[in-house]
């Protein structure tokens, strides 16, 4: 009976060291930062389009990061951080939200669609819930090579009324395939709250309909995510097939940046805030780890830079060279 | 007459229909509590209630059904998809249901339902939100698909389809939303399958519709410059097609130019052409030309996307063509 | 939490008299013969392309009519049964079988694509799953009409792994429409048997993951249908919400009149057969309510007159006029 | 030479490639245990295992979509849908993921992947299992669209389709599964993209594809009787198209007809005839006409179906209303 799995208590993995936290700590401070300076180039319409921030939901990805770093991930629109994670560089993401010849698509993706080969990173996609399908393949495809990788596969709270990601549990159960799905609860589909839009507000029950095993938990701590991953990732990984985590986050800003998101009950966005992933790190590595100010505001200079610097990078790189525009519809044939 | 935006003329349509006919409810993500993605529907849940505008989840081949089933049991569902693209998940619910249920039943049971929402470019959004999807839907008996560039056009097409016993396609677009034009107090209807003489000429006939009407305007300006005098007919309804207002066209200029978004294979812009040389063989000056998108995903940089659409220059480079003839 | 909710023990139906009941065995053994009739007709090439036939789950639409006969029906293709349970004749249906103006659609629909306005049923559909948005969609005009009517509606355990299923139950729990969902689980989806198509067997858990009201049971006896389907009527007409039933049953033929059915382990046909719906009634009627063998000839006799009936209006009845091709293409306007 | 059926061609090129490359492996609905829904696969479990030959729930959304997520991660899925009816359930992706992620990704991940199935009428099926998909997936680049008509180049073209690096629309036919023709004992492929001359004449062209291809010749026999000598071009590939083919005979003939299954309204027939008269105008003796259903859901009774399809006398007649020009 599907109630009766659970995932092991711990992962497999090692209490994070001092250093390695401090690591997570920057790169949630650098998405975060890449993110505004990103919402800044937007109002001066050097971004244009739509624009996903992932403002307070950095403890997502990097976490996840953290515990399937040479794993496949798949993902949806809102996936600049969760890019950034996975180890594409601030300059490259930047150049492509500008719509650049050196952005990670050539511009040809722009924000919603980042990708990145060599780390795995196999996309961010505009549909909701077209993607999950596609993860349920990278999987088969991992499986059979006898790979040893998973595909962690995020999607949002609005996702799971898809019968796209129905389809994908469905299937990745019944051929036992090493998935990850991570639906990230952040409590709105662009303006409607999760009540609205779902008769169950506890996600992770869909699983139950399909046999699979579940979890929901908060995502606010990077070090809890990272162990909740990682426990997911070893139960896929062994073979025991695909597990589907409800990970209760919260987005700060609007779905887009044209969005002012009204729709909050008053004094919400306070109250999450306080639950900031950045603070929750920040605190926990100043009381157990004893790092000061000073150490802060090393690393803070430090992002600042390398924010700026992949804004500028951006700025200075050229548009793409039009004479290349039939050059992204078909592949080649090799050889 | 007021001059309003379009997305006015479009809620004013949905509005007066409403009040007239109990049946009808909108339904669709993010129009009821936001006031519509693109605030078509802004202030209608505060009118009609949450039982008439309805937010739904994002299942967009569960809502189509829902508004199918709906339909045959009387009601007339006004079904939102926030942009065309995301009804290629509720493809199937559009043809094989919509479309071919009053055929199944022998014609029991009519489909009187709109389909709604915008189609095509919305600028730097990348190649899974820009597609047109006229020839989708055009292809199939059983549905109509309609669209407009006005605001007069939007409200008096959308009064019709929604009146209208059969599934209508109807085809909006989030970048004329905001554009004024003028609509009388008083109420009209414009019957669906009648085509629109924009600009009356002499030379050659531009054959477009929705918001290429506008690139199509300019085209004929800068035409009108260099002495040749465009016709422009806005077909308005893809399905039915007014033949007659086109043909007359043609067989008074002897040349045509077609001009839409989307792409050139199996378009309806083909069926335009394959139809004219058809029907007016012998009066024909020159091929009829065709304008529309480049054949590729839409890519996201804009100096790569504009490349892509059809543009006043390119209109004007294609009539020259057909006019050296 | 979905487990917590359950349907009443029993519905709100009397228990059947001898004429009832022996009304419905009557009807069951005519859908039998008009069925065994069909598939003759079917090799005599007179029935051309699909032919499914529903013999051995007789008792589920003849059950489910006895409670829901005023309301709305909606079905898969393998729906003749269905269609005569709900009230249509069985010379209009073979009509339509043999592609003749007198069928129910006029020839335009076929084997798969019955419907019948003027008793409520809604139709039969042939792309697996694409029905079930529609039932909720009947189900929101009969409840925003406040008509005290429920929609049913059948597919097959095939469907239940469909995003338009999964959507469908997402919608009208979230909705509360009074949807009465019955998966006839007869063990196959064409030649596939359900542990083949799905990790878990027990449909009814569906449900769970949207957090409706569900019950699996076995269909064989007419009166046990008859009674949760009126169990589950009971509960959607109170404004509780939808239901998912799994009805388990059984086809005794295969998929369709081309399927040889190979893929049965050997002895299950016969096993099965012993829960033969009419075997099960008529023991019923004869140990409960002292129906002799004469009584069952005359029934016999009776219907066996009625399904040759069809067959020869059928068979004299003309083919469709080609003058009307284009008249059910477009509805015309009213007024 | 072997005569052989087209099922058996079709299952011979998926053998061969399948022995050749480990990274393909087939998926559908019923395509292992049962051998196929149309028995083009059987045998396939048999020698390639259940981890190459692999049963589906009736998920296409689903197994489409994890064919093609397979295909990013360096597989060669063959993905069957049991016909392309149902392929509209899976709409989305192989629209807005198969043909669009190589573009997406700015070239980074290719989609070598072959959606294959019967298409089309399989007669008194009803409207929903009736549906010619031609054009709903020609219409988009980034696919490219392949169909047959003979045995030999149903085994040469599947070849190819599996060896292309990009999505491959496949379009088969029940009604022809069983017909055979000669296959060479050696391996060969048909590159896609090359149409071929199934029959050279000098008064008109006749231009199809797929199993119309056999009214065609039928109608060209009977043309020949009447004096006048057809040359039939079978495209075979509907994306790309060879011009080069195409013009040439429309050159040498003046005169075409194009003969397809499916709807007329932006059908890839009008996208044929709007490009032989942008190509061939000063060439033209007559219009392109066009032969495909009639502009209704296919009707299920046998009188009314024949009626709505493409047929030798219909073929004949456009024929004719060409020559006498
Ligand atoms: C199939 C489909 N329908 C509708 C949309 C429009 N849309 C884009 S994002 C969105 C809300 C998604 O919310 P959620 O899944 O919770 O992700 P989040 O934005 O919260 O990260 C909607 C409705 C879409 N992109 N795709
Ligand atoms: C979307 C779709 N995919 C595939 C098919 C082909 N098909 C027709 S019936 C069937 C099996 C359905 O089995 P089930 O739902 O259990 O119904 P049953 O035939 O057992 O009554 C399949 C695969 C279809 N009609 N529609
Ligand atoms: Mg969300
Ligand atoms: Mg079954």
């Amino acid at each position: 009976m599907a109630e009766s799995l659970t995932l092991p208590k711990k992962s497999s993995l090692e209490p994070l060291d001092r250093e390695s936290l401090t690591h997570l700590y920057r790169e949630m401070l650098l998405i975060r930062r890449v993110e505004e300076l990103a919402a800044k180039a937007y109002t001066q319409r050097k971004i244009l389009g739509f624009c996903h921030l992932y403002i307070g939901q950095e403890s997502v990805a990097v976490g996840a990061a953290a515990s399937t770093g040479d794993d496949y991930w798949m993902t949806a629109y809102r996936e600049h951080g969760q890019a950034m994670a996975k180890g594409m560089s601030a300059r490259t993401m930047m150049a492509e939200l500008f719509g650049r010849a050196t952005g990670s698509s050539n511009g040809q993706g722009g924000s919603m669609h980042l990708f990145d080969k060599e780390n795995n990173f196999m996309g961010g996609y505009g549909i909701v819930g077209g993607h999950v399908p596609l993860a349920t393949g990278v999987a088969w495809a991992a499986k059979q090579r006898k790979e040893n990788k998973v595909c962690v596969c995020f999607f949002g709270d609005g996702a799971a009324h898809q019968g796209a990601f129905f389809e994908a549990l469905c299937l990745a159960q019944l051929f036992k395939l090493p998935v990850v799905f991570i639906c990230e609860n952040n409590f709105y589909a662009m303006g409607t709250p999760l009540h609205r839009q779902s008769a169950v507000t506890d996600l992770s029950l869909r699983a139950l309909g399909v046999g699979m095993v579940s979890e929901q938990f908060e995502g606010f701590d990077v070090e809890v995510v990272r162990d909740r991953v990682g426990a997911a990732a070893d139960f896929a990984r062994a073979g025991n097939g695909p597990v589907l985590l409800e990970i209760v986050t919260y987005r700060h800003r609007g779905h887009s940046m044209s969005d002012p998101a009204k729709y909050r009950p008053d004094g919400e966005l306070d109250e999450k805030k306080k639950s900031d992933p950045l603070a929750i790190t920040r605190a926990r590595l100043a009381d157990d780890f004893g790092m000061t100010d000073a150490d802060f505001d090393a690393i803070q200079e430090s992002v600042e830079t390398e924010a700026q610097d992949a804004w500028d990078f951006a700025h200075a790189s050229p548009e793409p060279d039009t004479s290349t525009l039939y050059d992204f519809t078909y592949a080649p044939q090799e050889g | 007459m007021a001059m309003i935006q379009i997305r006015e003329a479009l809620r004013q349509a949905m509005q007066e229909e409403m009040r007239r006919d109990e049946s009808i409810f909108l339904m669709g993500e993010e129009v009821a509590h936001y006031n519509g993605a693109y605030k078509v529907s802004q202030g209608m849940l505060e009118e009609f209630g949450e039982d008439r505008i309805v937010d739904t989840p994002i299942a967009e081949n569960g809502f189509a059904g829902l508004g199918v089933g709906a339909a045959m049991a009387g009601m007339r569902p006004i079904i939102e998809f926030m942009t065309w693209n995301f009804s290629l998940v509720a493809f199937d619910q559009v043809i094989n249901s919509a479309s071919k249920i009053y055929q199944m039943s022998g014609g029991q049971y009519s489909v009187p339902i709109v389909f709604r929402g915008p189609n095509g470019l919305a600028e730097n959004l990348g190649s899974q939100h820009s597609t047109s999807v006229d020839s989708l839907y055009a292809h199939f008996p059983g549905l109509k698909v309609v669209t407009y560039a006005t605001a007069y056009d939007a409200k008096g097409l959308l009064k019709a389809a929604i009146r209208d016993p059969n599934p209508v396609v109807f085809l909006e677009s989030e970048l004329t939303y905001g554009i004024k034009g003028e609509v009388p107090d008083e109420e009209y209807v414009i019957p669906l399958g009648k085509a629109d003489i924009k600009r009356p000429g002499n030379d050659v006939t531009l054959v477009t519709w929705g918001k290429q009407l506008f690139n199509v305007e300019q085209a004929a300006a800068e035409l009108a410059k260099q002495g040749v005098d465009a016709e422009i007919v806005d077909l308005r309804s893809l399905r039915p097609l007014d033949h007659e207002t086109l043909f007359n066209s043609v067989v008074k200029t002897g040349r045509a130019v077609v001009v839409h978004e989307g792409f050139l294979f199996a378009g309806v812009g083909a069926e335009i052409s394959a139809r004219i040389q058809e029907a007016c063989f012998d009066i024909l000056q020159a091929p009829v030309l065709r304008v529309t998108n480049r054949d590729v995903p839409q890519p996201y940089a804009t100096n790569m996307e504009q490349l892509v659409v059809p543009s006043p220059e390119r209109i004007v480079q294609a009539v020259r063509q057909v006019m050296e003839r």
